[in-house]
């Protein structure tokens, strides 16, 4: 019976991948690239809980009865949009790193930070 | 007539699938970038027509056929311009045959 | 018969994913996203068929959409890389 | 899945946008499968297309290679393992996948599929959650994107022209002269994808849809003719005070909805005083609200490409004349 908990595991495997990314990896792209895998993720897990056997998307019909969650829909479909804005705010950011430092690797920021001190 | 209908979009679907998994043997396996191209290019298009209009045989709400024709027109003008700019974008940067052979003995070549 | 359809557009997409790793230059990855995206297209169309509520075929009118955006964009922003690299090249 | 995998090899960064296209395809039809339409409009224009688009913008701007890390990635990998483990174990008490006795499924869920008909009056139950019953939530999301609209504009703002203009504008346009039929199909099409932008956004109430994914959709269109027509054209075209005046005004619409409604007597972003008819209220404050949330997320997507295209276009001015 343990198998009806997989998509758990898928979630719980894509947001160790992101993690590892994020935590591992020195460039900062990698690193926004991981986070938009750790959140994707997430929402996959909110998606994956809505979804009732035998249900059908929340948009009412007459000839349906059984309807799938519709609030984790709703959370998920903003919080899309705020995931692709914070990303843009974080790629911006990174664009400007570059341009102070000449790098968007996390060591050689840090080397020059120290060298500055 | 019911069965005809039925019958022919069941052909039209197993043809576009065909084709389909045509192109997807034809982007694995063919030596080179514009080869692949080709496969991908022709079977696209035609597989995309051929599985739309399955699909309209199929159904018979007049708001879901309107919106797969739109479907059908987009990619009838989307997917050969997309190829075009594909083989102009890789044309017109020298993605000749010498480079190209140079850029698969760098990076070990895939095809098998 | 829609199933089949499902199936089969499900291996091609499996088989442009490899393209996509593998794929020595930049146009082939361009070209298996591509192809992915088409195959999209159509996978939606066939699973709202197979689930029985067609009505949402919006979705993939906006996919075959964004999927040319995407692929203008990135000609548009790789022809940067190759005059780099070709500058490189020269050098 | 495997694509995550991939992802983590790959020291391409290019290949990693590409594939985090596909993965974005990917999800989506994945939020199909799971009946969540909504969802999966919204992940179609925003992860395949914005998303990729974005990140290539950056990746051109910064460099394309990654340098291998020095230190061993033992210690990350443990850390990954042992909470990957632990969140496992945690899974075992989560309802099944599926089971309509899951908690979730018991509190607000069942009062909005039951009667939200009778109270908002509208067929997509999500639009009428978005908009109606958690309102408030919404526009606190439409804020977060204006605001980090707002930094990107603080971070990457070009201020003034530079001093060599037509430099960038001459770099900009030997781009796409080679682009002809591109040009032409695209000029067929824009206006087609400004108009379904527009179904999208008042089709929301009956079908998926709404301001969210109608904004992503038509700032897509001014992303697809800002790449082939040129950034001065754009900029011609869509002038850079009355976009942000524009982002801004969407937010203040949302905002004055629900003052309206406050100044009724009623609580706030309460649309039933907007009509003498509760429902026809209803309608007429979900229509005004989405148009807000459209506008705000348009303006936004297109202020934040503007400024990355600006920003790289400076840059690139300033290596040419570096060399």
């Amino acid at each position: 019976m343990l198998l009806g908990l997989y998509n758990y595991w898928v979630v719980v495997v894509l947001m160790m991948v992101g993690f590892y990314i994020v935590i591992a990896h020195g460039n900062l792209i990698k690193k926004i690239v991981g986070l938009s895998i750790f959140q994707t993720s997430v929402f996959i897990f909110y998606i994956s809980m809505a979804k009732v056997d035998g249900g059908t998307a929340p948009i009412l019909a007459e000839q349906v009865s059984q309807y799938s969650n519709p609030l984790p829909h709703v959370l998920i479909l903003t919080a899309i949009v705020v995931g692709i804005a914070t990303t843009a705010l974080g790629l911006a950011l990174v664009v400007r790193i570059k341009e102070a430092y000449g790098s968007i690797e996390e060591e050689e920021i840090q080397n020059k930070d120290n060298q500055d001190c | 007539m019911d069965t005809l209908l039925q019958v022919s979009s069941g052909l039209l679907l197993l043809i576009g699938s065909f084709l389909c998994l045509s192109g997807g043997v034809g982007i694995l396996r063919f030596p080179d970038f514009y080869t692949r191209m080709h496969a991908v290019g022709v079977t696209d298009t035609l597989a995309t027509a051929m599985i739309l209009f399955g699909l309209i045989l199929l159904n018979s709400d007049f708001m879901v056929d309107v919106k797969l024709v739109i479907i059908l027109l987009m990619t009838l003008f989307i997917s050969p311009t997309a190829s075009h700019a594909l083989a102009n974008a890789a044309m017109h940067n020298d993605l000749a045959k010498q480079k190209d052979n140079k850029s698969n003995s760098e990076v070990k070549p895939s095809n098998p | 018969m829609l199933i089949a359809a499902t199936l089969a557009i499900l291996v091609v997409m499996i088989m442009a994913t490899i393209r996509a790793f593998v794929g020595p230059t930049l146009y082939d990855r361009v070209l298996a996203v591509n192809m992915f995206g088409t195959k999209t297209v159509l996978l939606i169309s066939l699973l709202g068929f197979v689930m029985g509520r067609p009505e949402f075929l919006d979705i993939a009118i906006v996919y075959a959409l964004i999927n040319f955006i995407s692929v203008i964009g990135v000609l548009r922003y790789s022809d940067h890389f190759i005059l780099k690299d070709r500058g490189e090249q020269k050098k | 899945m495997a694509i995550a995998f991939a992802i983590v090899r790959m020291k391409d960064l290019l290949a990693i946008a590409m594939l985090l296209g596909i993965y974005g395809l990917l999800s989506a039809s994945f939020f199909v499968a799971m009946d969540a339409v909504d969802v999966a409009f919204t992940e179609a224009s925003v992860g395949a297309g914005i998303s990729t688009l974005l990140m290539l913008l950056a990746i051109s701007m910064t460099g394309r290679s990654e340098h291998p890390s020095r230190h061993k990635p033992l210690l990350a990998l443990a850390v990954v393992i042992v909470t990957g483990s632990l969140l496992i174990y945690g899974t075992l008490d989560m309802p099944y996948f599926g089971s309509a006795e899951a908690p979730i499924h018991q509190h607000v869920a069942p009062r909005y599929i039951n009667d939200s008909m009778q109270e908002v009056g509208m067929p997509n139950i999500v639009t009428s959650v978005l908009a109606s019953y958690r309102a408030f939530d919404t526009f606190g999301e439409v804020v977060v994107i204006f605001t980090a609209g707002m930094g990107v504009l603080a971070l990457l703002s070009v201020v003034g022209r530079p001093e060599d203009a037509s430099k960038i504008d001459s770099f900009n346009n030997s781009m796409h002269e080679q682009h002809l039929i591109l040009r032409i199909v695209t000029k067929m099409l824009i206006p087609f994808i400004l108009l379904f932008a527009f179904y999208v956004q008042f089709h929301g109430d009956f079908g998926p849809g709404g301001g969210f994914q109608a904004g992503v959709i038509f700032a897509s269109a001014i992303f697809l003719y800002t790449m082939l027509f040129g950034m001065s054209t754009a900029r011609r075209v869509i002038n850079r005070s009355f976009i942000e005046i524009l982002a801004a005004s969407g937010v203040l619409l949302y905002g004055s909805v629900g003052v309206v409604s406050l100044l009724n007597g009623k609580k706030f972003l309460d649309y039933s005083v907007l009509a003498s008819d509760p429902v026809a209220g209803q309608h007429l404050g979900i229509l005004l609200i989405e148009l807000g949330v459209g506008i705000t997320v348009a303006s936004v997507m297109v202020i934040i490409f503007f400024n990355f295209a600006d920003r790289r276009g400076f840059t690139q001015s300033k290596e040419s004349k570096d060399t």
